[in-house]
């Protein structure tokens, strides 16, 4: 394959089959990440993507790319670390609810506060689903779980609240069952100059028999459908609060200088002599 | 006098540190070996703070036990140090100050109005720079060539460099005016180059900034650290150089996001690296097992203080050598090297680079603050050796079409020698996973036996040529003597010192330093049999080296001098040991 | 036969798991012993997975290398499984699955209608009752005490019971009404009790379950843990007993958190613990070390899988101990317990409780996915030995005034045992600081040499104490013989039930298990100097155990039996090496 | 000293002197904790306060009470072990910015979901202090340091919207300098059933060089003065993102289960017996 050949869904193929379970949400993030990288026509080896560990992460077999499969929770650190060493490369962190809001929440925040230009994907299923199912931080009050006999008693976070506050300036939610508007989300996303952070409404069959895609249906609608406007943070972070219904769409957009410019220094050669005479 | 030592002492805040620096270049600028030591609470303002100078004509590796002069800018300072000065030492301190206190034999004091002309000159805090005029005067050192030092150290604070100089002149004005104090300082004095030119051989540098300029000459491109004494000096000064380097430096939120960043840097094929002490290690250790899963060169600096826990933070001690060597889970190769002074931190810090590419492997560079902060008289010429950048297996070009049925570059492929190609984002034909499950040669996860055997043979098979690369541990003194001194990273050091010393007259004993102390080198069992008594020399509190050489060799090194309340050993005491 | 070994196999969610443990608890029920050991990827849905139970009419420890009779879900599996069956095995399967594919010489086959039968009795999930049916028909076993097994099991689905009880019957019949196949499986009949009452004398219970109900035996009230395979049983376990038992169980947000919140719990005098894996231990290293600095008792269940990394997160490995006995940063006492089988982890546990409590110090509860996640039979009687609880120097009422010129309650006082009281938060008169920092009797901060000595001394004191305290490792078997086995942990199950084999005829070996891992008890040498001829028996790369013994003992241990792919060492290796 | 007898500043006096610079607004702070501890009539041996690693940590020494000097940025784990082991006590965490906005982020925003009955003090002096003056996540855009010669170029977080947006249940601000006011707020956040979080403006003379004393006071304003509504959720996250103008008082309040009753269960002697017959 050459460079100018065009990229097709089949160039992202590693010969190696998902392992989700029939009808698990991760096939509809899957083909929808596939299709926004086919239409922004992203080479494969100038892709880097970074998973965590859990369902989600277990992407990580099955694109084609320079795939980083790091572990529980550490999917944005990695990824900064890539787009500081190489600003050219497209970057991509898909992580689970777990991952991402659990174990690695501080990564959010900051993250989110840096603004380096990159995409996050949160395959958030509301439940540690590759552990057999226990809650997570984004699991509803009163939840029957593994760890949760009794119910959830925890409130839940509001995971694009938060990254808004903590400085994102791409915040917005898909839904693992919706693909052509996911794909076109996380097209937006990867296109932002900055860091954007992408929730995804995925459906675990499994294990979450109340967050089920009719139970997602019932609550969904359209940001732009209703009108939001994507530049009117305090509305964003109003909308990404609501739990009645669930807005789907952009909730937040603004253009920031990004971190990776900010800090990078041109390389230069260094001058030893200079430098140690300061020792003298 | 052949060697001098000069300590000031007083509460944090009152510059203690600068002035003590700048005795120390105005030595070194005399032709002058020095070696200067410091130890602070962790705390900003007040407490006990002191900054001791050595001054000698020839090599010189670790601070004394004692000082000759103590200068001292309070009382409760002045007391405490009473136990820590020589023999007919003397003592420069406030006129104020009350001597209410049993003093021993024979001191010489030095009572002197700092604080009046002090506060003639630009008020308290001048208290130190006063002292240091005296101390000019009393030994007789260049004045001109001091304020050329002031200068410098202040330049970008005109004002305060002048008011500096000042304070010096009226301080040495006092001492030159007072011959009576003169002549009892007179006994101090060491002849030194007092001229406005000097050799220029030398550097006076702390093991801390030898790593940073390690890591800048091995052309590291990203560091990432959070702030942790006593490992900040690094990263204060890779930042104040990044423009000049190119090296992107970055404060992270925590260490597990300061190992991780450097991970992702290292798999894009910079040189990435970051440093820490150990509670900050501690929290590094999942991403240490990741880099030797995903084979991930990467370069740790760990720069030790007493623990465990916060511990003594602004002390020193050797006590994570057994930690570092088994830090993460499951069984993976990594090398560990231990400098021994601020060349060796130079130079291994380029080989730690060198070495993790070439192995593909983390490793970790265990220094600790008597290395880390102390400030060493050491040749500029060894500082003029760049290590050639040996990048090992990475690939960088464009690779060709892959193989048939294959979608991926096979990455993590069987070599002879252990090494797999690596490529890295943007090379054409290099897409692999670096996948922290156990993988097949393309990264794909897999469970099977066979692929598991394979991957943790070939990962585990670097430790043999690991142990077959690296060196014996360093011989110094003759080749054979009656005791052997056995010691690792910043203990050379003091251990050189007390070789020195012990040999002055007759060569009795020898000294063996580790600075490779994981894995052990091939043949050290043989090395160690050469010698008929070993004794050895650890900052901690168990012997760490010893029981590495146990469970290596088999050897029991009974012997040892350990010391851990957070003071370096001090070559007096090993001295002392020895001759017993 | 006296020994039967059944396997199922097929993709996840096929609910092998529930099968297996049914056909596991009638053999149980018929007074077998019994075992179970089950294999799954790190996924949830498809895949190969395994539930192997095995039965004998004496004691068995372990799981058999093959299996007598498979049970093939799918032609995948089948396939995969062909090479674990024994010579002259018995494989039912479904019978539209074509053989296609070479098959060993004297194996038999029982094509069944599988997908059939459960096609009319629920769905094609039904597949595995069916062969339940089939199996329970071809051994003879007894239907109706399976049908109670089935009630207790999907009690709480009562419809889901009877769908199933047909599933089983419409199997049964369909074996009872084709004698040929009858009398094929008739070879593999085990006479066995089929009455409806049982001796009652033992359980059927695995490592973590054991963990969990020491911890509730020991008054754990705290519990800690983020979900982490293999150990994320012993929290499911609590969570579902908390009610009953009272104590808090919480799931922190990570692991750091998890150890801190037990380290907060042990403060106010509870008794605390937490539990992860090898990954998760990672990070609550920095925890651990603040637990040796602040001597403040708790327990941490690892439950190891292979590492590094995430490794194989569903499969077995002893690859932490040199981990889990280094870990954290500087010096400070803890102990390491291995325990060998459910009984041990039981009392063990408690143990580890009670040794927390004496030396106030962290202990470590070392065991792995083999161990965890297998269900082993073990007699009841052990499990009603709940030890008394010792809580050491706690100090739970109220202290008199305290001395003159003392504001605090000196909690780290030099004692002659190292241990110091503890008072906990609400005792009048018992304040004091758990101070991460060095500090003096109080915990308050002090830098100094003497109260750094002091206290290094006193905690690191303890670990002689320990050593003394600890016993040698268990022997089994003769007691002398000409070649001694030598593992640790879980590794006893495998060793043992070779032993015996080996041992059937002629006394000829014997078995050294470790279940004290660290510190390693004094006089192990002249112990260990009993033996002609030792051979270790790791379930990982490097030997881990061997390396610990050479470092303390300066034995080396050179024959070694060592297996690192995530399946458990099976006796039969052990058999054929050791025979060789 | 009986539990009858009156609780005063002496009784919390360890002999140990505060080691902070002079002028340094831990002292502050300090006093002001005190002065709250004596009003409410804490017992010295009910108290539990749990340290950072830092100079506001370095008070763990110079406070008569059980107190639990922990590590850098774990002091809210540590608080609710202690609340959940204890419900008692009066459980107080101190931690400094760095503390606990960088290191321990992730703690701050999951204790404040869970809201157990616990007060954070943070001393944020917008600096690490104690390893002598490095950018914090509270720092100013443009702040000159150690590890930002050139000026720091991440946006600042706002805590105290992070924590809102997490669920907490009361948020305030206070000064260090304004000792009155935040031993008042000290009381509020102790008496508060659920977590509480202060976050204090701390002056550090030797580091911060910027945000003076003199800073603050041209900047400070009363939110009760100007009419804030401690129950109205959107005021308080917009007030607690203000930077021209820095709000003190009480952003928010409200009543909340506490995490330490939903989660305890009563002790029980368990049945072992019957524990075991599950296993035959
Ligand atoms: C440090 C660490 N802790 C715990 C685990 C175990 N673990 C694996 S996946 C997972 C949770 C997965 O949940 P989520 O991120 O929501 O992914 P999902 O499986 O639901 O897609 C956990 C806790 C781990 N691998 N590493
Ligand atoms: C794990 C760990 N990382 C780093 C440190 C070093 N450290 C000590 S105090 C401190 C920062 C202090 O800043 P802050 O919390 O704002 O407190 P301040 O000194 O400003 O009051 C750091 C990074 C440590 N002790 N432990
Ligand atoms: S368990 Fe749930 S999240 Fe995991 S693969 Fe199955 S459906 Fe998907
Ligand atoms: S350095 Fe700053 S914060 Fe620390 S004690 Fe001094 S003034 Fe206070
Ligand atoms: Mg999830
Ligand atoms: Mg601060």
């Amino acid at each position: 394959m050459s460079d100018l050949n065009k990229i097709t869904l089949g160039s992202f193929n590693t010969n190696y089959q998902p392992t989700w379970c029939p009808g698990c949400g991760d096939f509809g993030i899957w083909t929808a990440l596939k299709m926004a990288l086919v239409d922004l026509q992203i080479p494969t080896h100038q892709l880097a993507i970074v998973y965590g560990i859990g369902c989600g992460g277990n992407m990580a077999s099955t694109i084609k790319c320079y795939a980083f499969h790091s572990l529980h929770g550490r999917t944005l650190p990695v990824a900064l670390g890539i787009k500081l060493a190489n600003k050219n490369l497209t970057v991509i962190a898909v992580a689970g609810d777990g991952d991402q809001y659990s174990e690695g929440t501080n990564h959010l925040i900051h993250l989110a506060r840096y603004n380096a230009n990159l995409t996050l994907i949160v395959c958030n299923n509301q439940l540690f689903s590759l552990t057999t199912g226990q809650t997570s931080p984004t699991s509803d009050e009163g939840i029957i779980s593994k760890t949760t006999p009794k119910g959830e008693v925890k409130q839940p976070l509001d995971p694009l609240a938060l990254s808004l506050i903590s400085g994102a300036t791409f915040v917005a939610r898909g839904a693992a069952f919706e693909i052509q508007a996911l794909k076109e989300l996380i097209k937006k996303a990867i296109l932002h100059q900055g860091f954007s952070h992408l929730d995804v409404l995925q459906q675990c069959v499994t294990f979450n028999k109340v967050n089920t895609i009719e139970w997602y249906k019932q609550k969904i609608y359209s940001l732009e459908q209703a009108g939001h406007k994507t530049d009117d943070f305090k509305m964003a972070v109003e909308k990404s609060r609501e739990h009645t219904k669930l807005p789907l769409g952009i909730f937040y957009e603004v253009k920031q200088p990004t971190y990776e410019e900010e800090i990078s220094n041109a390389p230069m050669a260094f001058d030893f002599k200079k430098a140690l005479m300061e020792f003298i | 006098m052949d060697h001098l030592t000069i300590k000031i002492v007083g509460p944090a805040g009152f510059g203690i540190k600068v002035t003590g620096m700048m005795l120390a270049k105005h030595f070194l600028r005399s032709d002058c070996f020095v070696f200067a030591y410091t130890e602070y609470p962790s705390l900003i303002r007040g407490g006990h703070n002191t900054f001791q100078v050595d001054i000698a004509k020839k090599e010189i590796n670790s601070a004394a036990e004692k000082c000759d002069i103590l200068i001292a800018l309070n009382k409760d300072s002045l007391i405490k140090e009473l136990k820590n000065i020589n023999t007919s030492g003397l003592i420069i301190y406030d006129e104020q100050i009350e001597i209410d206190f049993s003093l021993p034999n024979k001191i010489n004091l030095l009572p002197s109005p700092l604080m009046e002309i002090a506060k003639n000159n630009g008020g308290e805090l001048m208290k130190n720079t006063v002292a240091l005029g005296i101390l000019l005067g009393a030994l007789n050192l260049s004045l001109e060539n001091l304020n050329k030092i002031l200068t410098e150290t202040f330049g970008h604070k005109g004002a305060i460099a002048e008011q500096n100089k000042k304070a010096v002149q009226a301080g040495l004005e006092w001492i030159k005016n007072n011959p009576i104090n003169s002549k009892i300082a007179a006994q101090y004095i060491m002849t030194v180059n007092n001229n406005k030119s000097f050799k220029q051989d030398n550097l006076f540098i702390s093991g801390n900034q030898a790593c940073a300029l390690g890591a800048i000459a091995a052309g590291c491109q990203l560091y990432s650290a959070y702030p942790m004494t006593p490992a900040s000096e690094i990263l204060h000064y890779l930042v104040a150089k990044q423009q000049a380097s190119g090296m992107v430096v970055h404060q992270p939120e925590d260490e597990i996001a300061a190992v991780h960043v450097a991970l992702g840097a290292s798999f894009t094929g910079s040189r990435a690296a970051c440093g820490t002490s150990g509670g900050g290690f501690a929290l590094m250790n999942e991403g240490l097992s990741l880099a030797g899963m995903l084979e991930l060169p990467i370069v740790i600096f760990e720069v030790m203080r007493p623990a465990p826990a916060t511990g003594l933070p602004t002390w020193t001690e050797q006590g994570d050598l057994m930690y570092v060597v088994h830090a993460g889970h499951g069984d993976f190769p990594r090398l560990v090297l231990a400098p021994g002074n601020p060349t060796e931190c130079f130079l291994l810090t380029q080989q730690a680079f060198n070495l993790a590419d070439k192995y593909q492997i983390p490793v970790i560079v265990l220094s600790d603050k008597f290395l880390g902060e102390s400030t060493y008289t050491t040749s500029k010429k060894l500082f003029s050796k760049i290590e050639k950048k040996a990048r090992g297996k990475i690939l960088i070009v464009n690779q060709n079409q892959l193989a048939e049925n294959q979608t991926l570059f096979a990455r993590y492929k069987n070599e002879k020698d252990n090494v797999s190609p690596r490529p890295i984002p943007g090379v054409l034909n290099g897409e692999y996973i670096a996948n922290s499950d156990e993988h097949d040669e393309f990264g794909l996860t897999n469970e099977s036996t066979v692929c598991r055997n394979e991957q943790m043979k070939r990962r585990m098979g670097k430790t043999l040529n690991l142990k077959k690369e690296i060196p014996l541990p360093t011989l110094y003194g003759p080749k054979s003597a009656n005791l052997t001194l056995v010691c690792w990273g910043s203990m050379l050091g003091p251990s050189l010192d007390a070789l020195n010393e012990i040999n002055k007259d007759k060569k009795q004993i020898n000294l063996i330093h580790f600075s490779y102390v994981w894995p052990l080198p091939l043949g050290l069992d043989k090395f160690l049999k050469q010698f008929s008594k070993l004794i050895l020399i650890e900052n901690n509190f168990s012997a760490q080296l010893g029981i590495l050489i146990r469970q290596e060799t088999g050897t029991e090194i009974k012997d040892k001098i350990l010391k851990y309340d957070g003071r370096p050993l001090w070559k007096e005491e090993i001295i002392k040991t020895v001759k017993k």
